[in-house]
């Protein structure tokens, strides 16, 4: 078993190292079959897996890691049900997207270097998901940390994407700085930082230490999954090749959060009052991405707001205890978020521009593309019959009975997100052509994949109660009950309004043309809160101007200068004393009697 | 057979100087060959290293001087992998500067012999005399590296290095005669001096003395202002073995002397040398955001990343300790890397100034490459070498002091910003000179250069275990005595004979 | 009597020495000299050294003076600077003076004339002095060469 | 009276060397000289087995006098092979400076090996007398200066040590060295010593009498410079060892520590901003004159490690003048620019003296102010050990600034001829290598027998 | 003729010789007053070793003599040359190096 769970991780590891070290020698056609298959491999793998093994968790060693003192470490796999089913979304969406990039990125030069990152994220997600511990944890978070930098900036002479990829990596280190304090705290506090260990011994810690550990994971989670102060990071990470934003923006780095704050729930739970963060922060994010989201013209830009937003919905599920609830609106928001970014892809891949104002009327030309968009949109919308509907009613049902203010926001929220999905629809594939001269449908490469994430983004809505089973045994896994009707009444609510934005999105975009242009609204939306230039002038100048002035005044300044100074002191110190070298016979026989002179008072004090 | 390593580059500048100046291939390639026979003993030595005997071994004793000054070279676990990093770091540094170096050739490779002897020498010197010969020797190579190949403000450089560096040895030396004359029959031995017990009022003065003596050559904060006029006047080998290895000694320093020969004092300092190491950890990171030189930049960064291994020493607990010497091994080699792949730049486009330079990934990608594996291993990134030692170090500190560890784990992300920053103004982005897009990239020796190099960011990554085992006991063991633990050490009168 | 010769030639010296040091002509200033180091002589001479008083006038008087004398003719009328820095002797000469004078007279050691006999002069130096006598010679040889090295013109 | 017969040697060699230079020419007194000097050393080594006192008192062969005998000696044989070509260069055509250097060596010889006070004046005035000939041999402006104002304040000197022969007669009885007239504290014997030691400190051009060395060095020839730095140095110590028996006195400590404190800022200080390469020498032997000074504040107990640090001093600087005159009389720091690109070798000895000078281990330099630093440090001076220490530190810098000049800088390089200086300079960098790296045995026997 | 009073002269010349040397820049008047200054130790000797063994000190001071004559002799030749060289006896033809 433990040779099955190494090969659902080394495969892609292998795959990639293949690529990097001998990806020279092999040619277009051997990249494009290899590195698919070695992702498919381990897809394979974790279905085996997730077949052949019943669900009691346990921990497969492989190699020693660090081992110092009472500090142990090693290189070793959880299989247990969480990461079962993450394993097996992980590598599933990877596959189909890696069959996808090979339409997508074939003309690219670089294209050995993109798919040999994309095997190293891949890798190093599943060993994220994978890991039985907190520091192995570590290792994937900052592993796929480093594979979204590389991605976003893969067309590294555009400086845009540089900084791009330079803000991800910083911005997610920021997380990280916040997730190794939590690590070391909890350590301190237990000594142990295995997952069971913890869950386990979780009870019987100090609740403010429970909740400053527990705050401190949650500042890196909210680091990788873009949550509330961490967030600037993804809408400028688009400016990677879609199918990574597909990948890595949608489906998997971005749940990395989500997941671990369900591995720790215990922890969390202890001190109730992370739990409440977790909640509201994801609930105020997933309303603010949704605001902002409303008046994007760049087609990715949308979506990765509206991936902030899902992925709020995730945390406030999660937040109000019902863990399965959260995790399965991560299962269902991986297939159709991930559907719609390749979708956008192939849109951007056709027309060449990611401005949907230049867009327009492609339904025609791009059947298969609308097609797929439109299941997807409505899945996210929540419309009954799709994926999104069951998960997310799953969550705004839970968060109801945690408290009325959260599913109030929640529901506005399901409004708007499918207000600003259909504004997408209309703006790219209905009304006349707007400025893109040709199009063409994508090939079947790339078809293939949307078409199948399609069918999952349906199907996969109705396999909650299941899915719910399949977590019980990790015993802290409870929906409360909530009279049926009650429930009925809800949903309807959120449908109702969903079916209204829609008809308002419609009524807007395509019959008067012209969405709202002015007013300030507007255009603080369209500077999204103008969060970025807060934290620029918040931290990045004053840390730039202060280092700088601090350089050239204290380093060089007071430091050096005092450095010098001591040195030109010497100097000038020999200078001036080599003025009593007068030259002249009678100074020194002056110097000399004055010797003498001393001597002798010397000699009558006696005893000086 | 530690004398015959120590002493082995000294015979070999020795025989250099018989050899006619002309014969540059000969003189670079017998300068090679004795360094990297050194490499091969400190890898005998490493491997017959027996990993649970914390006393120094391979000891080798003489009558030298009488008096107490005698010859005393071992190795225990702590000098042993510094040992090896130098004997490693030698030939690399050595063979990079084939092409860097274009006059003097002779006298240059005599220097670097001359050099890895005096650093060898200060690892497995067990006699504080012996200690100091060696610390003090290794000055004048270093000062004909910088000033004789330098670039433009070499002189300035390398008499500020010379004079700064000797202020706080001289200090010490006023120290090692107050040891010399109270120590029971004049002996330096270290393991008998640490059984000596001083009154209070010389101990703070003899801490001081030696404090400074290693936080100058660390640098910890304020004693600084030496480091980037050094690296940047420095040939590329003076600037590799300048960091990989030189500044390791500050640290040696601290943990095999001042910390255990004064361990009141010490306690009594504690406060101030932790404020001083973590002000040096975020100081140095933001001095580096702003460099325009790139080799200045590696230089702050430096002392950022030994602010971080001080900060691990001088917390005392055993994974901070430990993780603090790993990561002066992973800052010798991350740093040393970086220095050599600045190196190669400026061979190829004569200038470190950031400004001019941009876009190189395109003419340069296995450059590229290779500095975007050193640029990472120097941030800590998990998997490699510089991770295990971070993460160890703040580990350790978290649990003995919390605000201190978080202050310094800011380290991180500052180490980040600007080794991004670096990478991002010298790879990506446009090229802004077309010349350079017409840069040959590394050549089979430069690359053969790197290769160890990133084999051993790995390993150091993926199996510390390995090197973490090898000085484990030995760390324990200092650790032991600077917490003095054991009153009176008479055990340890000769316990260092293996 | 012997009280009143002192006294009178302990005038002489002081008076000697004051033109020796103040007087304006070279020549005046040397010969005043002669006549302090003949009056030593003779206080030599009354302290019963009679044998050192003659040589004292014999030879610093006579030899020495005359030397200085020829050198001073050499360079005559042309180097008569005026007083230099007066406040450097007064300040040495006074201090100088009263620590000499406090040392002596501190020492108590009561004066009487003594009476020296040439011969034991002799059997001292030629007896338990013969090394000192030998380096005087050896000296000697070596202020000649010196003084010759010095004096000869470049060849 | 065999106790005389290394002087004996020496001096009938010089009046042979004297006659011959006369009739057969000046190659012949040079070959008596350095026969003189050989001859002399061999006698030195024969006289350790019949160490006492000789002359009726006045000569006493004790193991302090016989090392400094043969220190000198040694010294001055080096000495001779740096004139050997020197002269010729600089036409000084006669062979006197051979006869001079003998005379010196030989008024050296009897400083070192006699208690008595007056034996020890004429030792002295010999050995001045000569000096102040040979600072005039180079025969222009700035050697006759030198001589003058050497002259002149050795006379000054002179009179300081007759009136200490006087108050030591008076307190003692005699001219005979001998402690209990040190130990007693009247303000006589105090005066005596105090002023013995004034005029000694002149010879060792120690702070406030030292302000001719500059000149004196500067001015006379390069070999004799080395001469003077050396020899002069080592008896005028030696002489000081043997009245330090005054150290026990308070008053008489100040006054030394005063001194030395003095000579080490001053020298070192002042050497920093020196352009030419012989005043700066001068200033350096007054900065180690300060160190050595500091040995003498234990008084005799300190012996062994005053004379280590005189033997190591004494090599280094005849190896730095060895090479210094190889370049004839262009002194200035800028002559020197460039210097390793034409002559690597020449500016590698140099570069290894100013190392050694300069304090660097595994020089015998370093080791020297190991030994003597820590000895006195361990009296309890250990602030004047600071001083000392911070004061190296300042010597470092224009001792390296010479090897940085020639080393680092580029420049047109100076004329070099060859001579027997090589030869000096093998030797004295293997004394100085060999004392730095494996001085024990002479260690060994100076501790036991001098210390 | 007491001592009191011999002891006084001898502090006079002393003193006086030695603060000759700062009377006049002339350099034949330094070396003058040091000899008056060396004359004056050696009365201070002589009176000194009346009680003593007179004969001794009238050896030394014999001796003294004869080194004080070889010193001028010397000295006077260096000044001589000097003053050829110069044309002057003052203290500035020796003063060229300084600093």
């Amino acid at each position: 078993m433990s040779f099955l769970l190494a090969l659902i991780v080394l495969a892609p590891a292998l795959g990639a190292l293949v690529l990097i070290l001998l990806g020279r020698f092999l040619g277009k056609r051997a990249v494009f079959w290899f590195s698919p298959a070695t992702v498919g491999i381990s897809f394979l793998a974790s279905l085996i897996a997730f077949t052949t093994f019943k669900n009691h968790p346990s921990v497969f060693y492989l190699f020693p890691w660090i081992s110092v003192g009472k500090f142990h470490v090693d290189f070793s796999l959880l299989w247990d049900p969480l990461s079962s089913i993450m394993a097996l979304t992980v590598s599933g969406v990877s596959f189909l997207i890696h069959i996808y990039s090979v339409g997508y990125m074939g003309e690219d030069p670089g294209f050995r270097r993109y798919f040999a990152y994309l095997n190293l994220f891949t890798f190093s997600m599943l060993l994220l998901v994978l890991a039985p511990n907190l520091p192995m944890m570590f290792v994937g978070w900052e592993g796929v940390g480093l594979c979204s930098y590389l991605l976003i900036g893969f067309w590294f002479d555009r400086d845009t994407a540089a900084d791009a990829g330079k803000k991800a990596f910083i911005v997610n280190r920021v997380g990280d700085f916040g997730f190794l304090l939590g690590i070391f705290l909890l350590f301190t506090l237990l000594g142990n930082l295995d997952f069971q260990y913890i869950n386990s011994r979780a009870a019987s810690l100090p609740t403010t230490a429970a909740t400053a550990a527990a705050l401190l994971l949650f500042l890196g989670a909210t680091g990788k999954s873009a949550q509330i102060p961490l967030y600037i990071w993804l809408p400028d990470a688009m400016e990677g090749p879609t199918p990574v934003s597909a990948l890595i923006h949608a489906a998997t780095m971005v749940t990395a959060g989500v997941y671990m704050v369900s591995r720790l729930f215990p922890l969390f739970a202890r001190s109730g009052l992370a739990l409440e963060v977790v909640a509201w922060v994801g609930i105020i994010t997933a309303a603010l991405a949704a605001t902002i989201a409303l008046v994007q013209n760049d087609i990715k830009k949308v979506l990765a707001y509206s991936t902030i937003s899902q992925i709020g919905y995730m945390f406030t599920g999660v937040g109000v205890g019902a863990v399965s609830a959260g995790m399965f609106h991560l299962f269902t928001h991986a297939f159709f978020k991930s559907l719609l970014f390749l979708a956008a892809g192939s849109v951007i891949h056709a027309v060449g521009t990611q401005d949907m104002r230049e867009m327009g009327g492609l339904r025609r030309k791009m059947p298969i593309t609308f097609w797929v968009f439109t299941i997807g949109a409505l899945a996210i919308s929540g419309i009954p019959g799709f994926a999104g509907f069951f998960s997310k009613d799953q969550i705004l049902a839970q968060a109801y009975l945690h408290s009325k203010t959260l599913w109030t926001v929640g529901v506005i929220t399901a409004g708007l997100t499918a207000f600003y999905m259909f504004r997408l629809i209309f703006m790219t594939f209905y009304g006349e052509p707007r400025g893109w001269k040709h199009a063409h449908e994508s090939p079947p490469v790339m078809a293939i994949p949307m078409e199948i994430l399609a069918l999952l983004s349906v199907i996969s809505g109705w396999f909650f109660s299941s899915f719910h089973q399949w977590l019980k045994p990790l015993g802290y896994i409870h929906l409360e009950e909530l009279a049926h009707e009650r429930e009925l009444i809800l949903m309807g609510v959120s449908v109702g309004l969903a079916l209204a934005a829609i008809v308002l999105a419609w009524w807007i975009y395509l019959k008067r043309k012209r969405g709202l242009r002015t007013g300030f609204l507007y255009t603080l939306l369209t500077n999204k809160y103008y969060v970025d230039e807060i934290y620029e002038a918040l931290f990045v100048v004053p840390y730039r101007e202060g280092a700088r002035a601090v350089s050239r005044y204290f380093d060089a300044g007071v430091i050096d200068r005092a450095v010098l100074g001591s040195g030109k002191l010497t100097l000038e110190g020999g200078r001036l004393l080599s003025f009593l070298q007068t030259g002249l016979l009678k100074d020194y026989a002056l110097w000399m009697a004055a010797g003498i002179v001393i001597a002798l008072f010397v000699a009558l004090r006696g005893l000086l | 057979m530690t004398s015959v390593m120590i002493f082995l580059p000294v015979a070999g500048a020795i025989l250099l100087l018989f050899v006619p100046r002309e014969k540059t291939d000969f003189v670079k390639y017998f300068a090679l060959g004795v360094s990297s026979a050194v490499f091969f003993f400190s890898m005998w030595f490493f491997l017959n290293f027996n990993p649970y005997y914390p006393f120094p071994q391979f000891v080798e004793r003489a009558r030298w001087i009488g008096f107490g000054l005698n010859y005393h070279v071992g190795m225990d676990g702590i000098s042993l992998v510094l040992v090896v990093l130098t004997a490693l770091l030698s030939p690399l540094a050595l063979a990079s500067s084939f092409r860097y170096i274009k006059e003097r050739e002779k006298e240059f490779y005599i220097m670097i012999l001359l050099l890895e002897t005096g650093m060898l020498g200060v690892f497995v010197a067990q006699n504080l005399f012996l200690f100091y010969i060696f610390w003090e020797a290794m000055l004048i190579p270093m000062y004909f590296l910088i000033g004789m190949w330098g670039g433009e403000r070499r002189l300035y450089a390398t008499v500020k290095f010379v004079l700064y560096t000797m202020v706080g040895s001289l200090l010490m030396l006023v120290g090692i005669f107050y040891l010399w004359k109270h120590s029971p029959h004049h002996s330096l031995y270290f393991y008998q001096l640490y059984s000596l017990s001083i009154p209070w009022g010389s101990q703070i003065l003899l801490f001081l003395a030696f404090a400074l003596a290693f936080a100058i050559k660390v640098p910890l904060f304020p004693f600084h202002t030496w480091l980037p006029d050094a690296h940047t006047e420095a040939p590329t080998a003076g600037s590799v073995l300048l960091a990989g290895v030189l500044l390791k000694m500050g640290g040696y320093g601290f943990l095999r002397l001042a910390m255990p020969l004064f361990p009141q004092a010490f306690k009594f300092f504690l406060p101030y040398l932790l404020a001083l190491a973590v002000i040096s950890i975020i100081y140095g990171a933001a001095m580096a955001f702003v460099q325009e030189d790139a080799k200045r930049l590696v230089a702050y960064s430096s002392v950022s990343h030994l602010g971080v291994v001080m900060l691990g020493i001088f917390l005392l607990s055993l994974r901070s300790y430990m993780g603090g010497i790993y990561q002066m091994l992973n800052h010798g080699l991350s740093t040393g890397a970086l220095f050599l792949l600045i190196g190669m730049l400026y061979e190829r486009t004569h200038t470190r100034d950031m400004k001019k330079l941009g876009g190189l990934a395109r003419p340069l990608p296995v450059l590229a490459a290779f500095l975007m594996i050193t640029v990472f291993s120097s941030i800590g990134l998990p998997g490699l070498n510089g991770f295990v030692g971070e993460f160890l170090v703040f580990l350790g500190s978290f649990e003995v002091n919390k605000t201190a560890a978080a202050l310094a784990a800011l380290g991180v992300i500052l180490s980040a910003v600007y080794l991004l920053r670096m990478y991002q103004r010298v790879m990506q982005g446009r090229v802004k000179n077309e010349v350079f897009l017409k840069l040959p990239d590394m050549n089979l020796r430069e690359v053969l250069i790197m290769v160890p190099l990133v084999i051993l960011f790995l390993w150091m990554g993926l199996s510390p275990n390995f090197f973490l085992k090898k000085f484990e006991k030995s760390a324990r063991l200092m650790m032991e005595i600077t917490q003095q633990k054991y009153k009176t050490l008479y055990l340890f009168e000769n316990g260092g004979e293996r | 009597m012997l009280d009143l010769a002192f006294w009178l030639l302990f005038l002489l010296i002081a008076a000697g020495l004051g033109i020796f040091l103040f007087a304006s002509e070279e020549d005046k200033s040397v010969v005043s000299l002669v006549a302090v180091f003949s009056a030593l002589g003779g206080v030599f001479a009354l302290m019963g050294y009679t044998f050192l008083g003659g040589i004292y006038v014999l030879l610093y008087a006579g030899a020495v003076v005359v030397a200085f004398l020829m050198v001073a003719w050499l360079v005559s009328g042309r180097s008569r600077e005026g007083r230099s820095i007066k406040w450097a002797f007064f300040l040495i000469f006074i201090s100088l003076g009263t620590e000499l004078s406090l040392i002596f007279l501190g020492s108590r050691s009561v004066f009487r004339r003594v009476s020296t006999s040439v011969s034991a002069l002799g059997e001292l130096f030629l007896g338990k002095y013969l090394y000192v006598f030998e380096l005087t010679s050896l000296l000697i040889l070596t202020a000649v060469v010196s003084s010759l090295v010095l004096m000869r013109r470049r060849s | 009276m065999i106790g005389v017969l290394p002087l004996a040697i020496l001096v009938s060699f010089s009046l042979s060397a004297l006659l011959l230079d006369l009739w057969a020419g000046r190659r012949w007194a040079k070959f008596a000289s350095y026969a003189g000097m050989a001859a002399a050393l061999a006698a030195e080594f024969f006289m350790w087995g019949r160490r006492g006192t000789y002359m009726g008192g006045l000569l006493v062969q004790d193991s302090m006098g016989i090392v400094a005998g043969v220190l000198i000696l040694i010294f001055a044989l080096l000495t001779l092979l740096i004139t050997d070509g020197y002269d010729l260069k600089l036409n000084i055509r006669e062979g006197e400076i051979y006869i001079l250097l003998a005379l010196s060596t030989a008024g050296a010889l009897v400083m070192v090996t006699t208690r008595h006070l007056l034996v020890a004046f004429l030792g002295m005035e010999i050995l001045s007398v000569a000096n102040y000939a040979l600072a005039g041999m180079r025969k222009d402006e700035l050697s006759r200066e030198a001589s003058v104002k050497y002259a002149i304040l050795g006379v000054m000197a002179s009179v300081f040590f007759v009136m200490g022969m006087a108050f030591y007669y008076a307190a003692g009885g005699s001219f005979f060295l001998d402690p209990r007239v040190a130990a007693n504290p009247s303000p006589l014997a105090l005066g005596a010593g105090l002023l013995l030691l004034s005029s000694l400190m002149f010879k060792v051009s120690l702070f406030p009498f030292h302000f001719w060395t500059p000149d004196v060095y500067q001015g006379s020839p390069t070999p004799v410079t080395a001469f003077f730095s050396v020899v002069t140095k080592t008896a005028g110590f030696l002489m000081l060892l043997r009245i330090s028996d005054f150290v026990i006195h308070p008053g008489v400590k100040w006054f030394i520590l005063g001194s030395s404190v003095l000579s080490m800022l001053y020298g070192n200080l002042v050497a920093l901003k020196q352009e030419n390469i012989k005043r700066l020498m001068a200033y350096s032997s007054i900065s180690h004159a300060g160190y050595m000074a500091m040995g003498l504040l234990l008084g005799k107990a300190g012996a062994w490690a005053l004379l280590f640090y005189l033997a190591a001093y004494g090599f280094m600087n005849l190896g730095a003048f060895a090479v210094i005159s190889s370049f004839l009389e262009k002194n200035s720091l800028k002559d020197f620019q460039g210097l390793s690109r034409k002559y690597p070798y020449l500016s590698a000895f140099l570069a290894f003296f100013m190392v050694s000078l300069a304090g660097f281990p595994p020089t015998a330099g370093f080791l020297a102010k190991f030994l003597l630093f820590a000895e006195v440090g361990d009296a309890g001076f250990w602030p004047l050990v600071v001083v000392a220490v911070l004061t190296t530190l300042v010597s470092v810098y224009y001792y390296l600034r010479v090897v940085l000049v020639s080393y680092m800088k580029e420049g047109p390089g100076i004329g070099y001829y060859y001579s027997t200086g090589i030869l000096a300079m093998f030797t004295s960098t293997f004394l100085v290598l060999e004392l730095g790296i494996f001085p024990s045995t002479l260690l060994v026997f100076l501790k036991y027998f001098v210390g | 003729m007491s001592s009191t009073a011999l002891f006084l002269l001898s502090a006079l010349l002393i003193s006086a010789g030695i603060a000759g040397f700062f009377v006049r820049k002339d350099l034949l008047t330094m070396l003058l007053s040091g000899e008056v200054a060396l004359s004056g130790a050696n009365l201070a000797l002589l009176v000194f070793a009346t009680r003593s063994s007179p004969t001794e000190a009238q050896a030394a001071v014999i001796a003294i003599l004869t080194v004080a004559a070889a010193e001028v002799a010397v000295a006077l030749a260096a000044i001589a040359v000097a003053i050829r060289d110069k044309g002057k006896a003052t203290e500035d033809i020796a003063s060229e190096m300084k600093g």
